[in-house]
């Protein structure tokens, strides 16, 4: 994992997937591990800092210091008892963030990926989010412009892979990944089972072409597979 | 005699979504109490529970034993049970799912709502938009699904209404909500108006009211929650 | 197939998939049984008239007069020496034509699905098929305004299919189905096999969820599987 | 004694097309001279090829008895083969693949060529914009793919010269051809100039000079091709 990660640069703009399940957890404890600074992040939510340090994720790096900007669905609790991780930092000005409904995020995201600048969306009208946007009518309806969004990076969970980088996903761990996939300029993806030869996954079956990936590495044994939700701890690779 | 009062659980409340519910709907279920609705559909209701994360055709909660780690509601960590004909989307052809109108009804928690559908469920201080929030895929649901559920707490800890005249928090979305089930009544929003449809047990519309920070027109068919 | 287009409302929009494969050929050989007429329809190209009943298709349907508008990536054939199906039509204006590059309209349909109502595209900037189009720059690279498409119908051709609806495709005759059955109102859905039971298509590997699809009929015994496209001779299902 | 005049065959266009590509290109061959590209692509360039139908890392020409009718190339009639790796996407999909620049070369047929890098192929008159034409998914590759290698005759039937100095038909995309064969010569388009590279065996500069409506530059390599 920290070969994939090496050459990181400072300044980056990554796209992180995972909503619950298909988290690049093995990637971004990799990316914790260097020293990597002034990121741009764009994924659902910021997350929490975690003591486990096969679990330093984009809560461990925003709380570091280490990001200068959140682009995501969530920066802030929707629990007014609980405070966001970011939320301190973005009051006092120390991290910029951006907050986006979900749908747009991912359209814009998919935008980036499809070569489409801009485009309209009906999300948001009428509220906060559309402040400063510009609106336009179609067929008596409003809708807000929202412009593309393309990372330097994109750290990606898959379930298979082939050695021609064609990924398969599994169940709800899909989510932003592939569209994550295709809207960034290098591709790093961890895998969770064996990697296999080209040609043996069908491709009738594959859910990203493997023209997008960069970098493909196997989760070693040892590394986190999945994380108890009720526990928090770590499920990991045994072979 | 008065029936002893008595609020509705988070699960009752998640019941009377799901009586709310027709026949073949897609339906999908927020965060919070919404979530709970699963176990509450009947098989012949024949309805599709569509999540923001992609998964379509979701069923119950997963019991003990049961639980796939790739296999979660909208809330990102409760487990679920796939039914047949389920089928899997990414995020992007997920929403596109709910932009393009196909979901009956989104059931959403709220902070506040008001009589011209409008509510609040992503900030919690009306302070200048300053991107700090957290809005998930409400925006996009309560932009294009055909119809909002809200299931919410009737009032604050502090005991202030979160039904009111005007949401005092920033919108979620400016109109669509048409039915509000709290722990002590089924609110349903239509022209404008609150319509008092159901109490819980023990509570009477003037008590309902005397909580509620809009007026209530009480329903002619006025009953008893069936939960 | 009569009865999946029994109710098909004359003026209606229809969407057809196939690029070479992947065409619903028995629903159409079925509609031009009909005597639906004034359709506006979104394909890939018009194609020709075709002497067998049983592949009787848009280029029929033209060449009939039951076509008012066709939007087409191929209105004209691109060989000066062979006139395209609805070029005549076209020019003496008795058909009315809208002339869109590939991928544009494959966007534009994506778009009608996906509540999109509009986007921009760097495709077709300084030519003629941007006449008349708004023109805005993004990033200092210029791009054309497109809107979504959305029709009444689609017909879509699928390899498998289960009895939620869920359809899988095979190979190259995939291309436009996805993206029309995501973007019709009615989505009448011709199947080459059996039709499973809901569940036994893994979750993972539908390519459209069963929500979108209306009706969905298998091939007959004696329907058209394929052309074979050298001899343009109908390949039958057999069982 | 100067050779035998010899105009290229198709095929061997198609085979100084495949000599210009790159270790690991994306390459997206159009309908025509260049759909016959992927039979003289070697294993150890590691081209991927992409077609507007979807299909990803398609390979040569099938074989008698190796042709699926599912599985052709953008001719939407030729049957091909699979390589190990491929993938199939919907059409949006490999459209995004073009937009977002990842195809190294696009391959096209052709009407016009001019030095500045524009060509027309879709259309066969000037007449004013009728909606009439075939334009298939020439404009998105040609607006968006890093470079664009044309595939020609070098004159057309009455002799007329194709290369010109401005395109009298519509054009396709206003620049972005780099490379021009035809069956005469091999012409590279750079800095708003025809480079004559190479000739068909026989022919000298100035005889295909003679059939081109454009200056040509002598490249300092100019040579016989190699096929």
């Amino acid at each position: 994992m920290d070969e994939a990660v090496a050459d990181f640069q400072d300044n980056s703009s990554l796209m992180i997937p995972g909503f619950g399940p298909g988290q690049p957890t093995n990637l971004l404890a990799a990316l914790w591990r260097t020293k990597a600074t002034g990121l741009t992040t764009i994924s659902n939510g910021v997350g929490f800092e975690s003591a486990d340090p096969d679990q330093k994720g984009l809560g461990d790096l925003v709380m570091a210091g280490r990001v200068k900007k959140v682009i995501a669905a969530f920066t802030a609790s929707t629990r007014p008892s609980r405070t966001g991780t970011a939320e301190a930092l973005v009051a006092n000005g120390t991290l910029e963030a951006e907050l986006v409904p979900q749908g747009t995020l991912a359209e814009r995201i998919r935008s980036g990926g499809a070569g489409i600048p801009a485009f309209y969306t009906p999300a948001g009208v009428g509220t906060e989010t559309a402040t400063g946007k510009e609106h336009r009518d179609f067929n008596g309806r409003t809708y807000v412009m929202e412009t593309a969004l393309f990372a330097d990076y994109a750290f990606i969970r898959a379930h298979k892979a082939d050695t021609a980088g064609n990924l398969v996903f599994r169940r709800a761990a899909r989510n932003f990944n592939p569209i994550m996939a295709m809207a960034a300029k290098n591709v790093i993806v961890e895998v969770e089972q064996p990697i296999v030869e080209a040609g043996e996954i069908d491709p009738d079956q594959v859910h990203v072409p493997g023209i997008y990936v960069t970098t493909l590495v196997r989760i070693p044994v040892g590394g986190v597979l999945h994380i108890n939700r009720t526990t928090g701890m770590a499920i990991r690779q045994t072979a | 005699m008065a029936e002893e009062k008595q609020p509705l659980t988070r699960d009752q409340m998640a019941a009377i979504l799901a009586q709310n519910m027709g026949y073949g709907w897609i339906v999908n279920l927020g965060i919070g109490i919404p979530t709970n609705v699963s176990n509450f559909l009947t098989p012949d209701q024949e309805i599709v529970l569509h999540s923001e994360n992609g998964v379509i055709g979701y069923g119950r909660l997963a019991g003990e034993g049961e639980e796939d780690p790739d296999i979660v509601n909208a809330s990102a960590t409760q487990p679920v049970t796939l039914n047949p004909g389920a089928a899997i989307v990414h995020h992007a052809d997920s929403f596109a799912v709910i932009r393009r109108g196909m979901i009956d009804v989104t059931c959403l928690g709220a902070y506040q709502v008001a009589p011209d559908g409008s509510f609040a469920n992503w900030k919690t201080t009306n302070e200048p938009w300053n991107n700090l929030g957290g809005i998930g895929g409400a925006m996009d649901l309560a932009s294009c699904a055909k119809q909002i559920y809200l299931a919410m707490e009737h009032t604050t800890r502090d005991g202030e209404p979160r039904l009111l005249e005007k949401c005092t928090l920033p919108v979620t979305a400016p109109s669509g909500v048409t039915l509000v089930v709290t722990n002590l009544a089924v609110v349903a929003v239509r022209d404008g108006k609150f319509i008092l449809e159901q109490h819980a047990p023990g509570y009477t519309a003037e008590e309902i009211q005397a909580v509620t920070g809009a007026p209530l027109e009480v329903s002619p068919d006025f009953r008893r929650v069936a939960v």
